[in-house]
């Protein structure tokens, strides 16, 4: 199998998608001739024109509004916003529109809409180019928030979202688009051909949405984590030594509760662990579950390792995020506690 | 306008606009200027649109005061045509009137009637292929009833019981009518315009000659959304029609508040590069050719149409406000551009193809029929005294199937 | 003292601002002649005139940015979105600008913005007039979230919140307006008259944004809510005898940690209670925070009473509406367990 | 265009516009047609403005083919002002040359410049009084260089060092100057245009005679803030000048995929009943007198001023793109309004007040001073070496105290 990064299986994903379904449409700011700010959508115009992958109007409402409409008469849009930090615009359409009018029609009409977008932090993008808001998503019913942290899963889990007859907003965490991070940014970067879920198939295949993975298994604690900060927690469990389980959520509505209330059973001790502000982060929504879930089972508080409650800085950018060091920490602190 | 302001003492100071007349005062319409019916010109379908111009600063009116249809938008429709029409704005009319009355009576939780604007929506979806998809706010019932909807089915809706085809979801008048294509209302201002621009251009990707038709209110032209689906329609030259009803009022905000220091709101398409026109909606006919006008205009592939339906809301905004409180209580009675009922039944009447007689046998034809509906309806149960659609409908139609958590609260509800 | 309801006690509020500070400015939809949807601005453009109070065209985006600009002038400006579900078209104003501006301007610039507006069920809305969206904003560094549950609270934290030098946004729970509420859909409407939190001074007064308020003293269990459940929650402990300690919140950003960790320490066992969605709804952020502060105190998992992960139904409202009942249930649960 | 369409088979096709030449083409301008310098007429500064219409289908210059001030519009401005504003435009440009090297070589994370544009932000800053407030885009530093800014506190920001008076907590170019009435570049686009009509309203709340002025691209004009600040502006009549400088180009997408189907930005304007000008923003007298009349409009109560600035972006979009993937190289060498600073600098050779070697010693002078400037902006660190603004800053200005959840989490930072 050839060793893609993700903006090249994303690449793919959407190349199989359009070359299999003609319901299939491609747009968002820059994403055209150009191919997006980050290339995912590159040469994609070429091969199928300028109808099937196409720019659009810098309005991430009009581009929500525009998903909408299209996939009530069939189509199946697949929508860039050019960073998550500007899906503002647009999440009256996702939060009133496109979660509810399969709800509020009774099931009339249909949005298969997939709302593509970049976040996180970690290349220098400051307050406005750095973004982590999936918990917005996750409180809103009716639509379903994916994010990969692999070439192989974004491929597939892109594949089944765009296939998927209900929206997905699906997350891209663009500081592992080129390669995966162990959360040490003086480190050399690291490519995704030496990963093993950097070998990517050509064809079709999916991933399914809802399930986690166990990427890496333990018996000292589990780490509930998803996105860029998954390759951290590998780094800071192999640096620490200490043997903790590993889960990928990749899902964040609706999440695989089922996987992560078995491992803790058997740890007792659990780090839930994103980029995003700690308040109100989806790590509160694990941390208030898993209580109710494994209360008897816990032998330490869950631990919330987050971004902080403020703006993601530009050149403290990694104060801000959660690097190895800190997740070492908090890696400490729930076992040894 | 900028001079009175320099006439003020030449320095910039805060203003706030505000209607000519409040309640106790004389209604004023000095500020208005209509176009005589049949002076506007009718232009090829595939003008340039950014010739409109004079369209959009006119007013499009085939009836003139005479109730006699004049001028190049006349489209010429046979007497039955014409009966047909008149005879769905009554039954609309009768329909809201009652409606109202039921919710008075407590059997539903709120209503919106569209009385004084029934030829915006019922002459439009007569000019509309029934293949095409509507996208409309909360005051276009016509449309619904001029495609020739149920009644009774409205009725279930809007008394939100066991037939009610959005499982009691929705707030009354909140309809969707896929099989008549008819888009799901939002209670969300405006979220419709552009969603109509990219349904149309679905339409035009699959190849199809069906088109999209929208429409939001004056007040609604101030939100987000105006903007995006006029910036949609002009880049990518979707086949749609996209109406503002100007109705002067926005609950209790006068139109000057979202339009400003413009004239019109018509004018705002020409901004754009789309073929804007102005029309006298209270006129059955000039509603009908302009969207016709439109429509051939959007399936030729010549774009989207933006229209200004000037007409007045002759009732409360909704069951919730009284127009008494903010604005003059005779000046729907004074509105120089009339009723559209009133003026299509003498346009028959002048024909000969009407009389007094046959009018008020076709409201108590209606008003039976109304009434009968009623009674079927409210056999399948009303909000009140139920029976409802089951309670475990809430948890329903979110995804393909529930997930463990909807399963989970639905067995915490014990349904 | 007079009595009020909450309508008129947050009249009161804006009538003593507008009185004492001329930087002051009321706007919004429908907020000027008419006085609002709801009346709470009723006579006030009347008294202070057309360029104090005044009508704002149907934009929520605008109405945010033009308070903005206002602020950054030195203005106090008071803006009403009508009700709380029609935030959305203006949230990137919120969260991209007006929390941020005082940050990344490095305190040139400060924008102290009032954003009052209804929120909650219980009035037969539907799903686009009940929504309480209030868990977003607890997510965006840089705002304050407001929610008071009696027309003294309310005019005291409307006040506060004004004379703040930074944002808030300020939920109104409109089931309440008029009444307080037990949670019986059925019961006859209560007065404000005959609740002791609905004696209003005339005058200037302030409630301390950031504390909250134990309004039941009790030893079985904790229950923390806000708004319109903190009398669904007095009721259900009257109604069931289970000596519940009821801790109002009043401000959710910044909430009180400290009197909701003391009282848990006492208890061991808590309910967190609101309308909104259960998925990352605010109970989440409590519950995470609680399971974290009193871990050892705590004898049962924390119960999360909330609405449910669907749009607020129209028909069924009060399925979806956590009433007396489910609150009962709640107490039980974690008393008897 | 709606013809074509027509042509093209009499059938809705999906349409997606397209610029007339992408990289490999040779450049095609014949989509514009651009008004003749000295043509426009200077109506007073309080008309109505409904009725620029002729404005905003034209273009205001001054500076006609032989480089001489012609027509109403001609500000008269003295050599020494005409001498200072080419002075700061090739400070701008040399500054911009300077910090995009240093970007190259690491010394800051990311870089914008205003190459072509320079007039713009300098003509108009010269125009309006220091006391009126901007809100900028990220493309108007020539802004800054007018008012006087001190290049070094400039660029300690772009490197985010010690001195950064932004703490290092926002981008390169995203500067704050309040003492100089220079509001937060947001990096989100768009956000600042209403916000600025809000800003003009206090001033005018406050019955102060200054003003504020805003700048988007014209990629921008599509954005959902671009219609807020239009309406409001309007239904207040704010004291407020609305410019969008359309540079052709939005990073990839060229400004057809914004202004669809009409022929320019300014049109848009119109709409809102805004008094509307397309302005030859490479002129940098018709900037200047374009701007003194919209500021004279403002102060004197005729309200808001929306300009279409008509330049062109001659590099790429910022250190991230590289404009030759997207379009023709010799696009911008073969733009029909050439550039600011030449044309500038060519008027005054031909007044007799400017030489060739005179114009070398500046952009010597102006070189040495950047380089010197930055030698010391260095001296107080580097993103890359420090020192930076201390760590804990991070925690700082959020409220007007920190409440418990910032204070645990800076001790858990350990700072
Ligand atoms: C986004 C949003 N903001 C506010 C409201 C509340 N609201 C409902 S109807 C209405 C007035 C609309 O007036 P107009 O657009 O003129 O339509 P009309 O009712 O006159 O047909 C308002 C403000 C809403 N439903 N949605
Ligand atoms: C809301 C938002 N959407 C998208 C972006 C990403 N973005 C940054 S600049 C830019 C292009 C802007 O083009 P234009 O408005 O023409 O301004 P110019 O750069 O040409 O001066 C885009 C899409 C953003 N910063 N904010
Ligand atoms: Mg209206
Ligand atoms: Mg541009």
């Amino acid at each position: 199998m050839p060793a893609m990064n993700m903006l090249q299986s994303l690449n793919s994903a959407m190349d199989v998608l359009l070359e299999r379904d003609g319901d299939v449409v491609i747009f968002g700011e820059d994403v055209g001739y150009f191919g997006g700010v980050f290339g995912a959508t590159a040469g994609l115009q070429k091969k199928y024109g300028l109808d099937r992958v196409f720019d659009a109007p810098i309005n991430e409402s009009a581009i929500v509004a525009m998903a909408i409409g299209m996939a009530a008469k069939g189509l199946r849009p697949v929508a860039e916003i050019q960073f998550s930090d500007y899906i503002f615009p647009g999440i009256d359409q996702i939060v009133s529109e496109l979660s509810r009018i399969r709800y509020r029609s009774a099931d009339q009409f249909r949005t298969p809409v997939v709302v593509r977008t970049p976040s996180g932090g970690g290349i220098r993008g400051g307050q406005t180019h750095s973004m982590s808001p999936e918990a917005f998503f996750t409180h809103v019913p009716g639509v379903q928030v994916v994010i990969p942290s692999t070439p192989y899963d974004a491929k597939g889990l892109l594949i089944a979202a765009t296939e998927s007859d209900d929206p997905v907003i699906f997350f891209e965490p663009k500081r592992i688009y080129n390669g995966p991070f162990d959360g040490k940014p003086d480190a050399p970067l690291k490519s995704w051909a030496k990963h093993p879920k950097g070998e990517v198939p050509e064809g079709h295949y999916t991933v399914e949405i809802g399930k986690a993975e166990i990427v890496r298994e333990g018996q000292a604690c589990t780490v509930v984590t998803y996105g860029t900060l998954v390759h951290v927690a590998e780094a800071a469990a192999e640096a620490s030594g200490i043997d903790a389980e590993i889960i990928d959520l990749k899902t964040l509505a609706p999440y695989d509760i089922e996987t992560i209330a078995a491992s803790v059973h058997k740890t007792g001790r659990v780090v839930v662990a994103h980029e995003a502000p700690r308040t109100s982060g989806f790590g509160a929504e694990l941390a208030a579950q898993i209580q109710e879930e494994c209360f008897y089972a816990l032998e330490t508080p869950i631990f919330r390792l987050t971004g902080w409650d403020t703006p993601y800085p530009h050149a403290h950018e990694w104060a801000y995020f959660p690097g190895q060091e800190r997740f070492i920490r908090a890696l400490k602190t729930v076992t040894e506690a | 306008m900028a001079q009175d302001a320099a006439g003020q003492g030449a320095q910039s100071r805060f203003h706030v606009p505000a209607p000519p007349a409040r309640p106790g005062e004389a209604p004023d319409f000095s500020a208005y200027s209509f176009q005589k019916a049949g002076e506007a010109k009718r232009p090829d379908p595939l003008i340039d649109g950014a010739r409109t111009s004079d369209l959009a600063h006119g007013l499009v009116g085939v009836l003139d005061h005479n109730h006699q249809a004049v001028g190049e938008w006349d489209p010429r429709l046979s007497p039955e045509v014409l009966r047909e029409g008149l005879s769905h704005m009554v039954l609309t009319r009768i329909y809201d009137d009652r409606m109202l009355k039921l919710q008075r009576q407590g059997k539903m939780s709120f209503y919106m009637k569209s009385a004084g604007e029934e030829a915006v929506s019922v002459a439009a979806a007569m000019a509309l292929n029934k293949t095409d998809m509507v996208f409309p706010s909360y005051r276009q019932q016509g449309i619904l009833i001029a495609r020739g909807r149920n009644i009774v089915d409205m009725m279930c809706h809007c008394i939100s019981n066991s037939r009610d085809n959005l499982k009691g979801r929705q707030l009354p008048v909140h309809y969707t009518w896929k099989e008549g294509g008819f888009f799901s209302v939002s209670g969300n201002l405006g979220t419709q315009f552009p969603q109509a621009v990219g349904y149309a251009m679905g339409c035009a990707y699959k190849g199809e000659d069906s088109i999209a038709a929208s429409w939001i209110g004056d007040g609604t032209t101030a939100e987000v959304d105006f903007h995006s689906a006029l910036v949609l329609a002009s880049t990518y030259r979707a086949p749609v029609i996209l109406n503002v009803v100007n109705n002067q009022w926005a609950i209790s905000m006068f139109s000057g508040i979202s339009r400003g220091e413009a004239s019109n709101f018509a004018m705002r398409g020409l901004g754009y590069g789309i073929a804007s026109i102005r029309v006298d909606a209270n006129d059955f006919l000039a509603v009908y050719a302009a969207t016709r006008w439109a429509a051939e205009r959007a399936r030729k592939g010549g774009g989207p149409t933006f229209f200004e339906m000037v007409t007045y809301r002759k009732d409360a905004h909704s069951t919730s406000d009284d127009p008494g409180k903010y604005r003059p209580k005779e000046e729907g009675a004074q509105w120089p551009l009339g009723d559209p009922i009133d003026r299509l039944k003498n346009h028959l009447i002048g024909l000969g193809e009407w009389d007094e007689d046959r009018h008020a046998a076709l409201e108590r034809e209606m008003t039976a029929y109304v009434t009968k509906a009623y009674k079927e309806a409210e056999s399948h149960g009303t909000l009140h005294d139920g029976p409802l659609s089951p309670t475990e409908t809430i948890f329903e139609d979110l995804y393909d199937k529930p997930d463990w958590r909807l399963i989970r609260q639905r067995r915490d509800l014990g349904v």
